[in-house]
């Protein structure tokens, strides 16, 4: 899909993708991710320390917010601080089964779960879908003050602005030749 | 009516759309009971009839909580509630396709398999008249239940729960027809009592399922 | 005690497991409603 | 003044409420007299020897696991056409009473079985229909349980109560078909009394005043339960409210 | 939820919804569409003539674009004009299987089934996550010049700014008291 | 091990688990096949066995693709390959979280539910050690099947079908051997046999699983 990336990004920075629908943000962030091999091209350093927010949150509708939140401490054996349901607002909401959140308040509810987690890298597509300008400014500053403050790492997928000083790297102009193409296919070429 | 029905059984046929398994369910049963009760001939032509018709209806049963499950969590059962198809319809549809993609094949198959498990001639065709007969009260049974428990918790183990009595009549009339055209018996009994379920689930489930949707939905 | 006969197994074993059904069944329903009713005592005197 | 005017939960809660510690010392009354009666002072019956004991608690605890049914399609009907919350309640009150009466018929037919017909169980009509009728049971409570919202709840375990009743019914009818059975007919019922000697009648049919005292007290109990777990929930509910908007 | 809110919208208008996450946006979107009762108040003249997006596009991953379309067409028993697929620029992705778009490209062949269904009210909720900023543009040319111009109404709930000179309500002032409660557990207080 | 074990039988335990699905669908063939074949109580207690056995074994084969498919879909597998578990150890606590959620239960209610089909007092007994020795085999190889179709589209499918055929010899050993019981015979044969089979699993299919993880996984 995408030709000619090539990026290295430091602790306790950040990185913002972007780029038209469809020009591989997101095959990009799932390559990093280790969930899909790259055509051709090495994604270093991240694997085992990446946390991944897809455009799905992955929310089950059955458990409530709190069991959601210990569900995935339990399961990256992290410890969940109380603070996560001020960080994005979920206080009130916590023993609400998630299935009955609005869009946004889901949303809210599947950023939290990247605190939550632990994670050095976390990989972030698109992640302010729905979310009104507070929640967004809310998230900014979670990235901005407690992730990359702790010397975390995010790269972000997105098309709005969040408000972060973060470098920005524009896909578009590296478009993969129709030609370019790597994978076990080429061998057939 | 015709455009649901139309996409249910496209998706049912493509990938993950789990058209076989219902079939494949019913061939494993029938396969696996002579290893588990024995060879003997007598013993399994008595009971193929009935061991036909439960393998059928798990099979049915297996597959009922796709009928609504998917729609619901990818959005679009709001979306067909709004089209302009009353619910009753949606229903009548979704039992329909699954009829067509679960019961059919399963009366298609059941003389083939009845042969494994030594079925004689005309009970062949009687299981296949009562299948034929009582396979889309399954359906409408099944569409009825799966409507009771969209979007739940557990909704599989709780639908099996919820349906499992309602098959009860479904199966004793169908076995029963099954076995007494095997012995060569009269089956009109059982059959008209079997089409009488059918009709009467027929005429009303699908506004039974309407106003479970109606409920689940809000 | 009386002398139940041949029967006497099955006529104190039904009874038994009956009433244990039934109290437990009575025990329960008292129990829940008392636990019920604390609860709404709290709730009420937390927001009236 | 209608009767409707009791589905008001806070009126129901007042005038029942005083009834609940009366009809529970009512029925235990009337069920230690049947029980000690028949227990301590009838004799064996001929072909049942002692365990024709069994009776008084096998016969009434059938009436009222089809009984309670009854009571919950009733129920069920009153809030799918008037919408009265307190008629939902005791539905889903009276639902375990029923499953444990069911149980309860099916154990004692089960031991007594055992020694008349020497075998714990038979795919006879009346049995079946009683294990039918307890997975009924089952999957109704199930279905209550399962869902959050309680009105959503009231509403399709009342669709499913109406569509039970109709397909219990149905296998009443089939399974008598596909089995002629083993079990007594109802040389007990009402209309063919004759059929059997006072000494059982009587103290069977205390029993079952006691069963229905029983259940009618334990019925009113569990909807009391159930309507101040409701209003603990609305509370609940508003107070959380009120914390998440400023006024 | 809310409380005193009432418009009218005359025929060729639109109106934009506005509010905090989780103020009710959806929620009145659905009670207009005749999804849920509204606890308390009255909705006149949507129904049949309603069309819904809502947060999930109900699209199925085996279908492909075409195929999607098809359906709701039949299903509206309206005709599938060819031009839809210019108009959401997906002429290209035709005979993709949906699973297979990108979330922009998913979401433009979400918002095509509207063009689709023919219907006069169209209820839109964010309607323009995950797009890009031109396809943004491209959607709201498709409510403006053809949807509004041909006498449609639309409502829009959204966060972001789509360039459509509509009118806006914005909810926040009628969050509902705690105490203004209709429904069943009125009953029980 | 015990950390995963641990892990997985709380998430059985939970909501969506599936913990009762295998009990619950066990309790539904045996009550459906007295409907289907006919109440008679001789025909009954001689299937029996058979059925008890192949009921068993369908609640086991359905509740196979949970073993790895949701760690899969949650991208937790890939996080267990590289904890310091070797993947044999993995596949292992995987098959007795699978035994302990599946299994076990079967086992105990078994005999319960041959009530309701009439089998006799021994045929109890030894439908109960059957069941002991031979559902371990059952969730080993379903181990091994599920890790060969981990994160395959319609892997459900595919996985019922890979694993029937292995399924066959334990069925046959252990329905002989309660069949066998019910009649009075001599056991012996055939669960010295089953038993074989079972520790012939246990030593080799762990290894066999972990090999097919290797692959899936890359
Ligand atoms: C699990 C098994 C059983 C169930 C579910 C069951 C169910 C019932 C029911 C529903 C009734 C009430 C019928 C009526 O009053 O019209 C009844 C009555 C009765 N049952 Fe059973 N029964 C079972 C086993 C047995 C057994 C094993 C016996 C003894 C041999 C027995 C003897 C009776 C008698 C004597 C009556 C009174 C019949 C009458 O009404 O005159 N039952 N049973
Ligand atoms: N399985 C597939 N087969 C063919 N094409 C695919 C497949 N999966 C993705 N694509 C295409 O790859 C391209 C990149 O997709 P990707 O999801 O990475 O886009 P994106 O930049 O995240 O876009 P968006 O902003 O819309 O989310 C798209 O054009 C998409 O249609
Ligand atoms: N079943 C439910 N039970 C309780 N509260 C609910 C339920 N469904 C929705 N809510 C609440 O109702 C409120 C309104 O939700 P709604 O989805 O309408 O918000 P919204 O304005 O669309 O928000 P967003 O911008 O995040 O999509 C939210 O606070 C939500 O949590
Ligand atoms: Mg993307
Ligand atoms: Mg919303």
């Amino acid at each position: 899909m995408l030709e000619g990336v090539s990026f290295r990004v430091a602790p306790g920075r950040g990185l913002v993708l972007r780029g038209p629908n469809g020009i591989g943000k997101t095959t990009l962030l799932r390559a990093i991710a280790g969930l899909q091999p790259p055509l051709s091209g090495r994604v270093e350093g991240a694997g085992e320390r990446a946390g991944y927010a897809s455009h799905a949150d992955g929310i089950k509708p059955a458990l409530t917010v709190a069991e959601t939140l210990g569900f995935w401490a339990d399961l990256y054996r992290a410890e969940l601080p109380e603070a996560v349901y001020d960080w994005f607002d979920l206080a009130d909401l916590r023993d609400r089964p998630a299935g009955t959140l609005s869009a946004g308040q889901g949303r809210r509810l599947g950023l939290a779960r990247l605190a939550v987690i632990g994670r050095e890298v976390l990989l972030l597509d698109e992640p302010t879908v729905s979310l009104d300008a507070a929640s967004v400014r809310r998230f900014a500053a979670f990235i901005r003050d407690r992730h990359l403050a702790q010397g975390g790492i995010a790269v972000l997928a997105t098309h709005i602005d969040l408000g972060l000083e973060l470098p920005e790297i524009d896909l578009t102009p590296h478009r993969a030749a129709p030609e370019a193409r790597g994978g076990s296919d080429e061998a057939f070429l | 009516m015709r455009a649901v029905l139309g996409r249910d059984l496209r998706l049912a046929v493509r990938a993950g759309g789990g058209f076989g398994l219902g079939l494949a369910f019913f061939l494993i049963v029938v396969v696996l009971v002579p290893f588990g009760v024995g060879p003997e001939t007598e013993i399994l032509s008595r009971i193929a009839p009935g061991i036909l018709w439960v393998a059928a209806l798990l099979a049915a049963l297996l597959s009922l909580d796709r009928i609504f499950a998917l729609d619901h969590e990818d959005g679009s059962l709001p979306l067909l509630a709004t089209a302009p198809l009353p619910l009753e319809g949606l229903a009548l549809a979704k039992a329909l396709a699954h009829w067509l993609t679960t019961g059919l094949p399963l009366v298609v198959a059941a003389p083939i398999l009845g042969v494994l498990l030594h079925l004689s001639g005309p009970g062949m065709l009687w299981l296949l008249v009562s299948l034929a007969i009582g396979t889309p009260a399954l359906s409408l049974i099944g569409t009825f239940g799966a409507a009771l428990t969209v979007g739940l918790r557990r909704g599989g183990l709780l639908l099996s729960l919820i349906v499992l009595p309602l098959y009860v009549p479904v199966l004793i009339f169908g076995a029963e027809a099954a076995r007494r055209g095997a012995d060569g018996l009269s089956v009109a009994t059982p059959l008209l009592l079997l089409g009488g379920i059918g009709l009467g689930c027929a005429a009303l489930l699908p506004f039974a399922a309407a106003a479970a949707l109606r409920v689940t939905l809000r | 005690m009386m002398d139940l006969g041949r029967y006497a197994a099955e006529v104190i074993s039904a009874w038994g497991a009956s009433l244990a059904l039934l109290g437990g069944l009575v025990w329960w329903s008292l129990r829940r409603d008392r636990q019920v009713r604390a609860e709404l005592e709290k709730t009420e005197r937390d927001n009236g | 003044m209608s009767i409707w005017s009791y589905a008001n939960p806070r009126k129901f809660l007042d005038t029942t409420g005083p009834w609940v510690p009366w009809l529970m010392w009512l029925s235990a009354a009337v069920l230690a007299v049947g029980l000690v009666w028949g227990f301590f002072f009838t004799p064996e019956a001929e072909r049942f020897g002692s365990s024709v004991k069994i009776i008084y608690l096998h016969v009434p605890s059938a009436l009222m696991a089809i009984n309670a049914w009854l009571m919950m399609l009733v129920a069920s009907l009153i809030w799918l056409i008037r919408r009265h919350h307190v008629s939902a309640l005791a539905a889903r009150a009276a639902a375990p009473v029923g499953m444990v009466m069911t149980l309860i018929a099916l154990v004692t037919g089960a031991i007594w079985g055992q020694p008349m017909w020497g075998t714990w169980w038979a795919w006879d009509p009346r049995l079946t229909s009683f294990l039918i009728l307890f997975l009924f049971y089952l999957g109704y409570i199930a279905l209550w349980t399962a869902i959050p919202d309680p009105d959503q709840a009231a509403d399709l375990t009342s669709v499913l109560c109406l569509v039970g009743s109709v397909f219990a019914l149905m296998s009443r009818y089939a399974v008598n078909f596909w089995n002629q059975g083993l079990h007594q007919g109802a040389s007990l019922s009402l209309d063919k009394q004759e059929n059997v000697a006072d000494v059982f009648w009587v103290p069977l049919l205390v029993c079952m005043a006691g069963f229905v005292l029983l259940f009618v007290a334990l019925v009113l109990l569990r909807t009391g339960t159930e309507i101040r777990l409701r209003r603990i929930r609305a509370l609940r509910a508003r107070a959380r409210r009120a914390e998440t908007v400023p006024a």
